[in-house]
């Protein structure tokens, strides 16, 4: 291959160009993409509410900091028209076995879980991972009120049956479900926030 | 050298990760099962494409001093390119990917094709040349996960084929590494068995 | 202590090569001798240490402020591609034995996803300056660990006849699988 | 008369044999082999029948239809491997499991590098690891021991946690040592054998009995095993001098789990252990303080089989850091 | 235009502008001139690494001659006179042209010809029984047969015949690198002229003994009769410690000497079959071995 | 607690099925080869030629250079031949062949009975006496006796060493020389003291030998500065590093002669053959050579002419048996099988060692076990698995960093490898590789 020699001025003005260009392109392709991507993000939480609480018309969303943890809940209070059905709580862990872990909860306004998604985990494939494709845990969880049902694996004196060989996972699972719940209280006493998102 | 052989050698002669082994991270990391190691090999094919075009056209009046750095930026952008847009239109398959794709960009075959081919050749070769490379990936990191996936989950591209768990370690980062060591294994008993 | 931890956690938790998966190709690629393999770990630890560090600054100072992260790809690899040039020709001028130990594996390294990967990562766990450092040098030292553990089983077979059709990358791999599950072993040590 | 015969020094040879050493270790296995079988039942004799024919026959068919060789089977190291990977699991593991396991024994640890005396780790390990990880639940469902006379010979098993499955997970929720003592065997059953476990790991003094008969016929050197369980006896009592409402005796450490099955059958396997013998006790220490980091702080009970593993890998480099004394190295002479 | 698409490209060129500008301000600075022509020379070379040139592997060789400036003693018995004359055009010089070459067997104490006095028990290598004692034969300077040669081919040019035991040449593969010459502890192996046609004659022997103990240990053996000396009409054969060597630059091919050896120790290869008459000598030595083939 | 040296060794079955045969002489052979080259170092230069007449004892070949000894004929009569011959290895070597017809010697040699203790010669004069009677060591090595003698300058003997260990199995030529010949070997000993300047001399003998260590021990207290010392039974404690460790705890440094500690030693048959060179003027012309193993129909120790063809030793001892299946010169350990049983007796000959087929053949070579015996059983401290394997593998800079040459030969680590593996074979191939190399370095 024949070499090009290298001077200044053509040195500096490949790389200047090169990078103009390319950063025009990736601009230009952020531009078209922005939109979508941003619509993304928002149906994958529209769907997770949904499926925690369905059948909503309207949201009212806040947050809310837990107890314990160092991140805010961000709550979504749902309503059909006028009804109200309920709370979705986007609410997390970390101590799942890699760490942290992002689920949204449903509840029904007395406290009563209607359904659980879990939205981000990186637990191991095959052993974690079936606290969000076997519904074994949400199952057992599912229209329960945390207040009657004590939410925490029977290892550690609770009801809940954790996954076998993903004791780790499910203490995980009870610990992010119960953040949320505790939390509740602290939404009734502040007043909520109803910038409507739907 | 003819368009059909720089099409071709990718997939066994030259394929990059039995022959070259070039590109093992993502060949390992993403080959969890079948569908990730296509979706990767498919972004990378798009990105070894558009890049050796790219780097064909460009790579006489990159200077010498620069030609790294300037090949780098241009394979970037095509990787920056194909985030934003599977983002948009393919989150799954993107979240699936993760870390992954930004890394397209150092995955040694698209330098290296780059480097060693595309800075040499034509347009229209560089682009079978990247089609054949791109594909002979796909194709390794397909078959890699499919036999993680088949052993690892009894599945194939997500169907079940027995409902129980499969031999977990085959999913885990140990089975990536002994699946590929033996499927080289296998890839060289055949070669050689070819030769003589 | 938080700082012990990190470097506990990358070196043996979720070691960039076993558990992450990072710059598995010079991991294959340079580890046939014991001492090359200390000289190709040298050289990581030197170049992911600085360029972290200079990615760090031009994701807080430059893509943070502008609202930019999407040009994160293309303007880290740049970055790095430059650096490692750099780095390169100034110590083929500066320390020839060093270079001759040392620099031949610096074109490696650029494309050596472990860079790029650290620093990507750094940004991803929303590390400051200090923390960022520490963990570039925590997973510079696993990858040193596992470079030189491995260089050393290498250099170990090279002296036995080990059947023909898994000589060299087969081998080489199934030692790394079963050194990966090893250090599974180290699961949870530290969170 | 015949040609004479031309050959190199020296003439004659010791009538040791590699399998004298490996029928050996075999034999000294067999008293805790029939331990087990005394509190599991049939199930461990299936289990370590399974191990042993499925690993000879895998190195058997291997050697003659892929690598071409003369088999070598005889040499009895495949059958140790069987009988000690038997030692490493449940009793009540299921048989395609077993050899499963094996498999990954034999092929992937032993023959792939060459067979006997070239692989790097411990096969009989590896493949306990695979199966660990591959099929935690069965792996860690322990058949509760049932003495002979009480259980019958075919009786199913009732499953149980081990004593440091125990520690572990109580201590996970925050109770203290004291109050788990309770829930376990006391030490004198872990001795004999009347407890939870692998196959081969349940008794203390079988084991120790089988030690030093290989110490006695020279099989093994002490220096790993002792080395091994001293660094085990002092770091755990450290820790247990420091706060021992969270770290249990010692004793316990040494007794429970596959402590001295590790550390006397398995981290002196000579293949995958250093030479020297300096090299030898830093790898025992190496091994003693993994052992402990991963009982104590990591996130399994049991942290032989991982240990040994890992100083497996170490072992190279150990072998060309740690030479062994040489002959007219003084210190005070130079040069 | 785009605000971002603005930001964008203003940043991102301006980090591309800096880097160049540093790299160019390194590369000025921290400069060292390393002769092209190394890189060109090696990329020529069959890249073999196999040292046959005296050097270590094809960079050091590269490196050596254009340090040198000349060609002179260098040459890659692998690459053979097209690869010289490539560097040659590199260095702007004219490579000496050489004969090709070919490794040749300097023995034929087959199992029917040198039949062992004693059962070796031990390592087949030939490097370690050399210094153990004569050789299963008693030859002490004939074949030991176990193949250090044919280790060292890294051409695969080479392989134990299984009814001669003695190491066979492949013609075609053989580059003539000398690596069995150097291999060999008896020295057996020389290199040799290809020749016309491939045509070869050469002494099928290396032992310096006297007549009769030559011939006790193997009936082909050299005596050292003179017979073979007197008979060649170009002085191509000299005779030193009971053994006659056939230069082969003189040797003009003429076939007498092989008439006139009485043990059969001189070997013809590939000319056509002579007339009835003298064949004689060759049939009753037993010199049947064919010592090349040709794959 | 008997003393012996600290690492390594093996205990290979003693087998000295010949301790209790007295020494018979042999009839003077009917034709003798003697070997021009006996010893280490430069050849000889051979002073007669063919058809000359020689008397017993008369000089036939001389010493020529620094490390060189003379060499004497062993029988009367005229020389056959001056011409190549079959040495034990197959190889052929400068020989002189002697046809014998009496045994008449030379003047001067006093050949009685008759033991002479007082000791006339200066230290110079001993010196060039053993130098003239071609005195080699008879431990095995055959180093020329008078060059051990001239201690460097710089240096300083402080102790003589005897070797009597004889730690081979089945040899027992030095054991029936210790036991027939105390007082001489004392008397040279003595000899050697004076030549060395040394006023202490320490006599090792192996604790299998207790009728030898008695009737050292009891002469000994006649003789001044001689004291000796029962040893462990343990082989290879006859090697001289080994030796001096255990008589002393010092270790001869890696690379280095045993002079650094002080120390010199000398094998007993060495000091009865210093003897009779000083005493009796009487040049080295026969041994005590043992002919024993399993398929010795009479296992003997016979005083032997230099140059007698071993197969009439082997005659004398009951001739060659059915089930011969290899001969080997030396002891089981470091003796060398012989090629052919023409070849003559040299003065490093000890024994001949009749092997029956069924002991012959190696055991079969298996894989490596990586069981570390070889490492621990090395005397050396060497690690013979590593050393073997780098040969095999022609790494000849790891295996002299791996200190090859340290090697002394002494086969422990085959014998011991219960995988049978042939590692001095691979070792001994590695030592003359590297040694080639760093004599090569040495010339440049
Ligand atoms: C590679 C590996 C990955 C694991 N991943 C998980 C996981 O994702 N979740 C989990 O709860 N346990 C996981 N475990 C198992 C834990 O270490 C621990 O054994 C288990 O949680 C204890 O649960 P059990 O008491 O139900 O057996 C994993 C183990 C290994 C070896
Ligand atoms: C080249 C060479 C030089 C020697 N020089 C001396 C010497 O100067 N002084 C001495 O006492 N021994 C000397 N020796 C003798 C050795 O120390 C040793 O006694 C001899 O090699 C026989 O030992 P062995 O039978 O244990 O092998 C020398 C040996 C060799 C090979
Ligand atoms: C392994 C080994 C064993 C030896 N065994 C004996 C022995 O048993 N008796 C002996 O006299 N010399 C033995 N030697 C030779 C001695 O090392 C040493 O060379 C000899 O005693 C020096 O005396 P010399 O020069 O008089 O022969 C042995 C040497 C080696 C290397
Ligand atoms: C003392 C001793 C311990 C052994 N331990 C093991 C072991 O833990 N695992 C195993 O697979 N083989 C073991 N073996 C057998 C043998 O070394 C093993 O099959 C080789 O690792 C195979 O190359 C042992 C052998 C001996 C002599
Ligand atoms: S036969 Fe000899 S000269 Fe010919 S290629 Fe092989 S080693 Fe080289
Ligand atoms: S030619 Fe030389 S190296 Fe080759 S087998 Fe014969 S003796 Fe050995
Ligand atoms: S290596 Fe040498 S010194 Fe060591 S035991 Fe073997 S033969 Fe003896
Ligand atoms: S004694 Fe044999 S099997 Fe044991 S380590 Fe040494 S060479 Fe290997
Ligand atoms: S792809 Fe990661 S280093 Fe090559």
């Amino acid at each position: 291959m024949a070499k090009k020699e290298s001077t200044f001025t053509n040195m500096v003005l490949t790389l200047f160009v090169v990078t103009a260009l390319s950063s025009l392109a990736a601009a230009a392709v952020y531009n078209i993409t922005k939109e979508p991507i941003a619509e993304v993000q928002r149906l994958k939480q529209q769907k997770a509410i949904e499926q925690v609480m369905p059948g909503f018309t309207q949201l009212a969303r806040t947050s809310v900091m837990p107890e314990t943890g160092p991140d805010s809940l961000i709550f979504f209070k749902g309503y059909r028209d006028t009804t109200e059905l309920g709370f979705a709580v986007t609410t997390y862990t970390y101590i799942g076995y890699s760490g942290y872990v992002k689920m949204m909860v449903g509840f029904t306004p007395q406290g009563i879980i209607t359904n659980v998604k879990v939205i981000d985990q990186k637990e191991t494939p095959g052993l974690g991972t079936k606290m969000v494709d076997s519904m074994q845990l949400i199952h057992q969880v599912v229209g329960k009120n945390p207040a009657e049902f004590k939410i925490s694996v029977k290892k550690d004196g609770g009801q809940v049956d954790a996954i076998t060989a993903a004791t780790i996972s499910s203490r995980a699972f009870c610990d992010a479900v119960n953040r949320a719940y505790k939390s509740i209280d602290k939404i009734e006493k502040q007043a909520i926030n109803t910038g409507r998102v739907e | 050298m003819n368009q059909w052989t720089n099409f071709t050698k990718g997939f066994i002669r030259e394929n990059p990760v039995f022959a070259m082994l070039l590109g093992m991270c993502p060949t390992l990391a993403v080959t969890s099962s079948a569908i990730n190691g296509l979706g990767m090999g498919l972004a990378t094919t798009f990105v070894l494409t558009m890049s050796n075009i790219v780097i064909s056209l460009i790579k006489s009046v990159i200077p010498d001093k620069v030609r790294i750095p300037t090949f780098i930026v241009v394979i970037a952008s095509f990787v920056t390119i194909v985030d934003l847009v599977m983002a948009g239109f393919a989150p799954g398959l993107h979240s699936a990917l993760g870390v992954f794709i930004p890394l397209i960009v150092v995955n040694c075959v698209v330098l290296g094709r780059a480097e060693a081919f595309a800075s040499k050749n034509n347009m229209v070769s560089s682009i079978f040349d990247g089609l054949g490379m791109g594909l002979g990936f796909a194709f390794a990191l397909t078959l890699l996960g499919s036999v993680r996936e088949i052993l690892g989950n009894y599945s194939v591209f997500g169907i079940k084929f027995i409902q129980s768990d499969g031999v977990l370690m085959m999913i885990l980062p140990p089975g990536a590494f002994i699946t590929l060591g033996f499927l080289i294994a296998l890839i060289n008993h055949l070669n050689m068995k070819a030769k003589s | 202590m938080e700082y012990i931890i990190i470097i506990i956690s990358t070196v043996f938790v979720s070691n960039i090569v076993l558990a992450n998966f990072l710059g598995i190709c010079p991991f294959l690629g340079v580890s046939n001798k014991v001492n090359t393999a200390l000289g190709m770990a040298a050289a990581v630890l030197f170049v992911l240490t600085i360029s972290t560090i200079v990615t760090w600054m031009i994701q807080h100072y430059i893509l943070n402020k502008f609202g930019l992260s999407f040009l994160q790809t293309i303007s880290f690899i740049l970055v790095i591609a430059a650096l490692v040039q750099a780095v390169e020709i100034i110590l083929k001028k500066v320390s020839p034995p060093l270079y001759q130990s040392l620099g031949v594996f610096l074109p490696l390294i650029t494309t050596n996803c472990a860079v790029l990967g650290v620093a990507l990562l750094t940004i991803q766990k929303d590390y400051n300056l200090l923390q960022g450092t520490f963990y570039a040098i925590g997973n510079s030292l696993g990858f040193a660990l596992a470079l030189i553990i491995f260089a050393g089983i290498r250099e170990h077979l090279e002296m036995m006849d080990v059947p023909k059709g898994m000589r060299g990358m087969p081998i080489a791999l199934v030692v790394a699988g079963i050194l990966s599950m090893a250090f599974m072993g180290f699961a949870n040590l530290v969170k | 008369m015949a040609l004479l015969t031309m050959s190199g020094s020296p003439h004659v040879h010791d009538n040791d044999s590699v399998e004298k050493i490996m029928w050996g270790v075999v034999i000294a296995l067999v008293p805790a082999l029939f331990v087990s079988i005394w509190y599991f039942g049939f199930p461990a004799l299936k289990i370590t029948l399974v191990a042993v024919a499925s690993c000879v026959a895998i190195e058997y068919l291997i050697q003659k239809f892929l690598l071409k060789q003369e088999p070598t089977i005889k040499d009895g190291s495949a059958a140790l491997t069987g009988l000690l990977l038997a030692f490493n699991v449940p009793s009540n593991l299921p048989v395609w499991e077993m050899i499963v396991g094996s498999f990954v024994s034999i092929a992937v640890a032993k023959m792939a590098f060459g067979g006997l005396g070239k692989n790097v780790f411990n096969p009989a390990l590896v493949g306990r690891v695979f199966l660990l990880i591959s099929f935690p639940v069965d792996m860690t469902s322990w058949p509760v021991p049932q003495p002979l006379m009480q259980g019958g010979f075919f009786a199913d098993a009732i499953t149980g946690p081990t004593s440091l499955g125990i520690l572990k997970e109580g201590l996970g929720t925050g109770q203290t040592v004291n109050e788990l003592v309770m829930k376990m065997p006391d030490l004198m059953r872990d001795f004999l054998g009347n407890q939870g476990g692998s196959l081969g790991e349940v008794s203390a003094f079988a084991l120790i009995i089988g030690g030093i008969y290989l110490l006695m016929k020279k099989i093994i050197t002490w220096h790993i095993p002792v080395t091994y369980m001293l660094t085990v006896f002092l770091f755990t009592g450290l820790m247990w001098l420091i706060n021992p409402d969270i770290y249990i005796n010692p004793v316990f450490h040494i007794l429970a789990g596959g402590l001295l099955l590790g550390a006397i059958y398995m981290a002196t396997d000579m293949v995958s252990s250093p030479m020297s013998p300096n090299g030898m006790m830093l790898y025992g220490v190496g091994c003693g303080v993994l052992t402990v980091l991963i009982r104590l702080w990591g996130a399994y009970p049991e942290g032989v089989s991982f240990a040994i593993l890992i100083m497996n890998a170490f072992t190279p480099l150990i072998n060309r850091g740690f030479k062994p004394k040489r002959f007219g190295e003084l210190k005070n002479q130079k040069g | 235009m785009n605000n971002v698409i603005l930001v964008a490209v203003i940043s991102l060129s301006a980090i591309g502008a800096t880097s160049a500008v540093i790299l160019y301000f390194v590369a000025q600075k921290f400069k060292i001139i390393e002769d092209p022509r190394i890189d060109e020379v090696e990329d020529v070379l069959p890249k073999a690494n196999c040292g046959g040139c005296g050097y270590a592997g094809c960079r050091a060789f590269a490196e050596g001659i254009v340090k040198s400036g000349t060609l002179e003693g260098f040459f890659c018995p692998v690459g053979g006179n097209s690869v010289m004359s490539q560097v040659a055009l590199i260095m702007g010089l004219v490579a000496e042209e050489k004969e090709p070459m070919i490794a040749v067997l300097r023995c034929n104490g087959s199992r029917t010809n040198a039949p062992a006095k004693i059962n070796y028990d031990g390592p087949a290598t030939c490097a370690f029984t050399h210094n153990l004692f004569s050789g299963e034969s008693g030859c002490p300077h004939g074949c030991l047969g176990l193949g250090d040669c044919v280790a060292a081919c890294t051409f695969g040019a080479l392989y134990i015949d299984q009814n001669t035991g003695l190491p066979a040449v492949i013609a075609d593969k053989c580059t003539a690198c000398g690596a069995c010459v150097k291999a060999c502890p008896r020295k057996i192996f020389e290199l040799r002229n290809r020749g016309k046609k491939d045509r070869r004659i050469f002494v099928c022997c290396v032992n310096e003994e006297k007549g009769a103990p030559a011939k006790k240990n193997c009936e082909v053996a050299c005596i050292g009769c003179g017979k073979c000396v007197k008979a060649c009409a170009y002085d191509a054969i000299t005779m030193k410690n009971n053994l006659a060597y056939i230069d082969f630059e003189k040797c003009k091919l003429c076939r007498k000497c092989v008439e006139e050896c009485p043990t059969g120790a001189i070997h013809e290869l590939n000319f056509p079959p002579r007339k009835v008459k003298t064949t004689a000598p060759e049939e009753t030595t037993g010199q049947n071995t064919p010592t090349e083939v040709t794959a | 607690m008997l003393k012996t040296f600290k690492s390594g060794g093996v205990h290979p079955p003693e087998n000295k099925i010949s301790a209790d045969a007295a020494i018979q002489s042999l009839p003077v052979p009917k034709r003798v080869y003697i070997m021009v080259t006996q010893h280490l170092g430069a050849p000889s230069v051979a002073l007669v030629k063919k058809g000359d007449d020689v008397k017993t004892g008369q000089l036939i070949a001389k010493s020529a250079g620094f490390i060189s000894a003379n060499v004497h004929s062993p029988v009367t009569g005229k020389v056959f031949k001056v011409d190549d011959f079959i040495d034990q290895s197959g190889y052929r070597k400068p020989a002189i062949i002697i046809d014998a017809e009496e045994d008449t010697w030379v003047d001067g040699v006093d050949n009685s009975d008759e033991i002479i203790r007082d000791i006339t010669l200066t230290k110079e004069q001993i010196i060039q006496r053993i130098s003239d009677m071609g005195v080699v060591g008879l431990g095995g090595a055959t180093f020329p006796t008078h060059v051990k003698m001239m201690i460097p300058d710089g240096k300083k003997a402080e102790f003589l060493i005897i070797n009597g260990v004889e730690c081979e199995p089945y040899l027992t030529s030095d054991h029936r020389l210790m036991v027939e010949k105390p007082e001489e070997i004392l008397i040279g000993t003595t000899i050697l003291m004076k030549a060395l300047g040394v006023s202490k001399a320490m006599v090792g003998i192996e604790n299998n030998k207790p009728d030898a260590i008695e009737k050292l021990s009891h002469i000994a207290k006649s003789f001044k500065g001689i004291t000796v010392h029962p040893l462990k039974v343990k082989y290879p404690q006859g090697g001289e590093k080994q030796l001096i460790k255990a008589l002393t705890g010092r270790e001869v440094p890696s690379g280095k002669l045993p002079i650094e500690t002080g120390c010199v030693v000398d094998n007993v048959g060495t000091a009865f053959a210093v003897y009779e060179a000083v005493q009796k003027n009487k040049p080295l012309i026969e041994r005590v050579v043992t002919v024993t193993g399993m398929a010795a129909a009479k296992p003997s120790n016979f005083m032997v002419r230099i140059g007698a063809p071993v197969s009439e030793l082997i005659e004398k001892a009951g001739g060659i048996p059915e089930n011969l299946g290899k001969v080997v010169g030396g002891g089981p350990m470091m003796g060398k099988a012989l090629m052919s049983l023409e070849a003559p007796i040299v003065k490093g000959s000890s024994g001949i060692l009749l092997m029956p087929v069924e002991e012959s053949r190696r055991v079969v070579i298996k894989p490596c076990i990586r069981c570390a015996r070889c490492v621990s059983v090395c005397p050396m401290g060497l690690e013979p698995y590593l050393l073997a394997q780098v040969a095999k593998n022609e790494m000849w800079e790891r295996a002299e960093s791996e200190r090859v040459m340290d090697c002394i030969e002494c086969g422990s680590c085959h014998y011991t490898c219960p995988s049978g593996r042939p590692l001095l074979d691979y070792i001994r191939l590695g030592k003359n590789k590297v040694g080639q190399i760093i004599r090569s370095r040495g010339k440049k």
